[in-house]
């Protein structure tokens, strides 16, 4: 069932910017693609170019997964490569880790957010801190999959967004994609990445559709950190600096559009990396906007919002005519979902939240 | 009520191996379809679950498929027709409202349900062999014990619409809310019995029905791969806590068949831990009526913990959001429901004699009619106020959320002044 | 071994300030006593008043634990109530969970900081939304004991923060004791506590001594929060405020004498509770100096200090001369102990965020 | 090399329950003093403690504590004079710089150290059972399982000494870095083992040593109850993944008896994961030797997953920080010196004549030149540089830490430019 072993994917030409290059001259207009399917894609095409990568988790094999991101996959890499594991989330971490050391690239999901804390301790005792504690001897190539956030009138503990939990451990890399051509580029990159990587896919945008380009990027990013993990500018702008990430970036794309048409002109970043932050260009931003909004749907307590916060006014303490001005969670449990939509971060909740900026 | 019987399932194991199971009529096939061939298992699939799964004399059953009734030497059961009846209602009933909650999420008017369809034996044998003073800690597909500790069907639905957590008092009714970490509740029950224990409210010699107490924890067969589980009947066995392992082996967990977890029966677990495992026939409510009333009644006096695991079979989708024909067979589920739990009970009840026409037609009616009630009160099921995101976060005062829940309020009445309606009406 | 049972604590009088008078009036002067031994009284004293407060934890019972906090609790109130468990955290977060249903008040012992991890689902699956869950049938009056922080030489996973991961945690309360008479009257006042408390104590402290009055603090708290859970200004300052909890708070006295010693007057606050924070006082201290040092041994990122940082510059905008100058630790996981000097917090580091902080 | 002996440890059981083992002598009452009294045991914990530590027929034992040998019909094993004197000058050489280092932590020297004393025999058996492609994860005490991989003894002080947090390379030595969280590597273990087994490293026709391969996990009997242990036996078997699970029951976790973990002896676990499970004289080398070879076998040969109970004793407190006087009797750790590891394989080695005194004296030299380097080498050992802290945190270009390093450097460069040193002795 495996297909016949393509080259290691550090030593293929496939990723070089040359390679890049001819690449996209030939090919046709990027296809259009959920952002399910995009994740799909770049599983595939990982575990095409490296036979160490292999997934793991809870339903993965023939149900595909809950959200069927791993779809066909055991189908067609064999169950020896992607692996239906025992109910037991440590379990899942603790033995990606053996197999990491092994020499695999284990890609593990998480079924829900809220499902993740059982393997929290494997997390932050020998996935962060393994490297550390051998001093480079062992690397950690282990990619950390959840469906994060809410939206989707989901049960308890199916709506979370713990990321902030992760960036406070020193050892993990943090992102979160917010499109499916991202989803594909981040991935494939976090794969790549010889640190663990814990990879938030905003759930409810998992049926959304974009552009995308799966031929040209093939190979593992060739500088590091790689583009797809850096912050960007999403649409440019002049009065008020929104940043967010993942599910929310939809929201403040429609509140820049709604803004604009009240003659308020909104800068829109997409973090995508949260650990470590790249802040550069939001504080290249508030340089110039004087002003910060920062949304996601985590509680406001000790969360990534509040360092964001803390950072920017750090580092552009004259430049700020506003105190940063968070849209979060409620610092409560998740609410019951007929009331998700009071408690997430909405096109009303950024307005409001640029006004309030504006009005310093 | 006695007598001899063939008892298919002890002694048809391969049955439940899917791929000896091999279709014998076109229809059959056909109801596979692509997905059947799908789920095809590979051999090595066959073996851990025929390994899994198998089951001989250990099986409890006292009630064949066929509704013949032979005694079991260990645990021996009296139960008058009028309580025989009553577990048939009991089963009917749920069984009525578990597929309106299929329905009513199919409507949109559910998010999801999690239907028991199949477990109706295994739950109501448990439920019924409780007393009052006993706790019970659910999963998430407990309706059945829910039913017979009390909670009414409709207080289940404001989980599944999303209006609530938890619809009915856990204390009142010793039925704590739904948990859906699988697992968690393992170890809060062991905790709860410890307390019994700790309370004196076991072993006691007094006679009496509610003297003494026991815990009941349920959980399914992937549960048992979980670190809170073992941990739970460690603690239990260091404690001597009063607390039945209750173990609904359905054979799935969600996708992943029993065999992905175990590579022997899970009742075999106990014996690691120091104390005794049964497993029973989940789809005979008298057995698990039997074996459950047994089990209790060793933890109040003192014997605990036990652990149970009742042989059954998800006969529907894991929830309503479950894809089924994506990983196992139609003939897997058809073989099933020659295995009802209620036929079964429906046909020794007629055969013996011991229920007429009239009885079925008037448990029927009074199923539709809770069923009727259970939609209409669905519907009628209003979205909470605001403030509930806020209230009952904490039990004492706390300055910070209620700045919150004031700021958001008054931020919400801004739109009402405003004439203007949220969610991107604004501008 | 069981004391005869103490009328329950929330109808003794014990506790009102009547009573506290009294017991003050023919109190001798407060005799001096460790950090670790106010906290043994403060569970001797609450287990006499009540007798459904038990003790559970790791090695609590013969041995009185690892740092003898529980030192001969179990040979006077026996060992249905001062509970040796079994190895396993998550095993004793959800058992006194069910203890807690129960009508117990479970006071937990987790070994060391690191240890915390295998019960944190427990804790952010139950402990924290139980109450919620169940919109208020179940309280949950749990002490979640946890000794916390570096400086003694020890191994891996024996000298960590974890505190900003709960502050993150609605439905848990945070707090951490700095002085034996706060370690008397906090941990009295959180086992008093319908709700989850996390408490946590400065381990590196443990045999520092401080004045202890016991006799006049046996009741529960008349008013929530507690006095002894609010901010306090342990020294008045005009210059900078400079903020911390636990272990640091020595530190943070000694920078200011050394600043004075320089002509800067440092006032100096002791959160005590990091969740829910206790800002009032922080916010009135910079309103006067304009100048905020927040000073904590956890990691930068994502932290109770990024919090602290972005609501105070939230709340006290145009007071603000420099932004939150934090001291914090690196992100990285905790370095080999012969290193921690250097990790950790300490008098130089202050006295230069001070001076950060005025140069602005 | 054979022979018939009394066995006193499989027929004794009664000795390791503190309460039957009353004090015979005005000295050792005196030796127990205060600590011994509140060390006396309560009878449900006697009861407890026998069930959990009684041994009968199901102990492994080849080597009496008399040092006489018999043959078990299940482990065979031949090992020559020398491969025994080996063994012998292993456990000598460990136990000596085991000491050491508890001399060392008494003089400052190292912030606390883990003592094995005791443990020689379950750890080399184990350890010289190994192959090279095998490979360990260790806990925290198998100093022994180090030195059988080739780690140098001074290696494993950084950890204590608290300059690195593992001084060995785990990937070329095939023994990981020491775990501290109990249970964790048991997961990690059996992650290994599931990718020797995906990479086709067992079953393997081919003979010679090195085609096949396996994985050893080392845990204690405190770590049974973790969750963690529990889901690694789960994977195991549900992967068939080649991994021994090698539980060493020294009868202690810290100040708790292992019958506080299970009520039990430990190895009756492995049957209800479905894999076997072995009781082996953790104080008998050959033992341990045989019983691991055999297990080991088993995985590389595709039989994996199994477990070995080895049961011994920790004859010195947990850590040079623990105080056991507070919690088990003086006459506990009397009654376990006369079962010594290292006493029965000197008093067999003599008695047939394997070896002479002046291969004990040549031994008895080379530790204590080991444990001189040793000491030289503690004593030498620096605080690392402060760069330390920001390297090897990620494997690839971290700006931030980066960014955090040199500022910290510029900082510490502030105080050298000023003149003054750093720890308050600014200003
Ligand atoms: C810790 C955790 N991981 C994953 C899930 C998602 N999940 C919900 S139900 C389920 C399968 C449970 O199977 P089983 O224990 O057999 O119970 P059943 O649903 O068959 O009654 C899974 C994986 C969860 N709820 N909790
Ligand atoms: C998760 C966790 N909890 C607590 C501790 C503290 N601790 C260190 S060793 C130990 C006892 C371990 O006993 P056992 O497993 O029998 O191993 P032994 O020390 O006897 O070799 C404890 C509780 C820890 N290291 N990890
Ligand atoms: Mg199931
Ligand atoms: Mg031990």
């Amino acid at each position: 069932m495996t297909p016949p072993s393509a080259p290691d994917v550090s030593s293929a030409g496939a990723g070089t910017p040359e390679g890049l290059q001819s690449f996209q001259g030939i090919a046709s207009p990027p296809p259009s693609s959920t952002l399910a399917k995009a994740l799909n894609s770049a599983l595939r095409s990982a575990m095409e170019d490296d036979p160490k990568v292999i997934v793991m988790g809870e339903d993965v094999g023939k149900l595909g997964g809950v959200f069927r991101v791993t779809d066909g996959l055991q189908k067609d890499f064999g169950d020896h490569r992607v692996l239906d594991t025992p109910l037991a989330e440590s379990g899942i971490i603790g033995t990606a880790v053996g197999l990491a050391m092994r020499g695999y690239r284990p890609v593990t999901e998480i079924q829900f957010d809220g499902f993740v804390f059982p393997g929290f301790d494997q997390i932050i005792s020998q996935v962060a801190k393994i490297t550390y504690r051998t001093q480079g001897a062992w690397s950690m190539p282990l990619v950390i999959r959840i469906p994060f956030g809410g939206g989707i009138g989901a049960v308890e503990h199916h709506a979370e967004a713990p990321e902030s939990f992760f960036c406070h451990i020193g050892g993990l890399r943090v992102v979160a994609c917010s499109t499916p051509q991202d989803a594909f580029d981040m991935l494939r990159a976090a794969i790549a990445c010889d640190d663990p990587v814990v990879f938030f896919e905003p759930k409810r945008r998992y049926w959304e559709k974009g552009s995308l380009d799966t031929a040209s990027r093939r190979g593992v990013p060739d500088e590091w950190p790689p583009a797809s993990f850096r912050s960007i500018v999403r649409r440019p702008g002049t009065d008020v600096t929104v940043v967010s990430y993942g599910p929310s970036m939809p929201v403040l794309l429609a509140a820049a559009d709604a803004a604009a048409g009240e003659g308020k002109s909104l800068e829109v970043i997409d973090l995508r990396t949260l650990s470590p932050l790249d802040l550069g260009p939001v504080v290249e931003s508030v340089r110039r906007t004087g002003r910060l909004v920062v949304v996601s749907e985590a509680p406001r307590e000790a969360s990534i919002t509040s360092d964001i916060a803390a950072r920017v006014t750090e580092e552009a303490f004259y430049s700020l005519s506003a105190p940063v001005i968070r849209v979060a969670g409620f610092d409560t449990p998740y609410p019951p979902s007929r009331l998700e939509d009071e408690y997430l971060p909405d096109l009303d909740k950024v307005l409001d939240a640029v006004d309030r900026a504006l009005a310093y | 009520m006695s007598g001899v019987s063939p008892t298919p399932i002890t002694t048809a194991p391969g049955a439940t191996a899917p791929s000896t199971a091999a279709p014998n009529t076109a229809g059959e096939a056909a109801a596979r379809g692509a997905a059947g061939l799908r789920g095809q298992p590979t051999p090595s699939e066959v073996i851990a679950g025929l390994r899994a799964t198998s089951h001989g004399e250990d099986l409890v059953q006292l009630l064949s498929p066929e509704g013949d009734f032979t005694a079991h030497p260990k645990f021996p059961i009296e139960v008058s027709a009028e309580e025989l009846r009553g577990l048939y209602r009991d089963m009917v009933m749920v069984r009525r409202f578990d597929r309106e909650g299929n329905a009513l999420q199919r409507q949109g008017q559910l998010s999801i349900w999690v239907p028991l369809l199949g477990q109706e034996a295994a739950q109501i044998g448990a439920g019924r062999a409780m007393r009052r003073n006993d706790m019970a800690f659910p999963s998430y597909r407990e309706h059945g014990i829910a039913w017979c500790r009390g909670v009414d069907p409709t207080q289940l639905l404001g989980i599944f619409r999303g209006t609530d957590q938890c619809g009915w008092d856990p204390k009142a009714t010793r039925f704590n809310s739904y948990t859906i970490v699988i697992g968690n509740q393992v170890l809060n029950a062991t905790g709860y019995a410890m307390g019994q224990r700790f309370d004196g409210a076991i072993g006691s010699a007094i006679a009496g029905e509610d003297t003494n107490e026991a815990t009941i924890a349920f959980f399914g067969d992937g549960a048992t791969s979980q670190g809170d589980v073992h941990e739970g009947m460690v603690f239990a066995a260091a404690f001597d806590a009063p607390v039945v392992f209750y173990c609904q082996n359905n054979q799935w967990a969600i996708s992943e068949p029993v065999s992905r977890q175990s590579r022997v029966p899970l009742w075999e677990r106990s014996a690691g831990y120091g104390f005794p495992g049964v497993r029973v026939d989940g789809n005979d409510v008298l057995a698990c009526l039997a074996v459950t009333r047994w089990a209790l009644e060793e933890c109040r006096s003192g014997n605990g913990p036990v652990m149970i695991e009742a042989f059954t079979y998800r006969m529907d989708a894991h929830t309503t959001s479950d894809d089924p024909t994506r990983y196992r067979m139609a003939a897997e589920e058809e073989h099933w429901k020659l295995l009802d739990p209620i036929e079964r009970v429906r046909a020794h009840l007629s055969r013996r004699g011991l229920a007429d026409q009239s009885f079925f037609d008037g448990v029927s009616a009074e199923a539709d009619a809770l069923a009727a009630r259970f939609r209409a009160h669905c519907i009628g099921m209003e979205k909470p106020p605001p403030e509930r995101i806020f209230v009952h976060v904490y039990s004492q005062p706390h300055e910070q959320l209620d700045t919150q829940q004031r700021e958001y309020l008054q931020y919400l009445a801004g739109f009402v002044d405003d004439g203007a309606t949220q969610s991107g009406a604004r501008a």
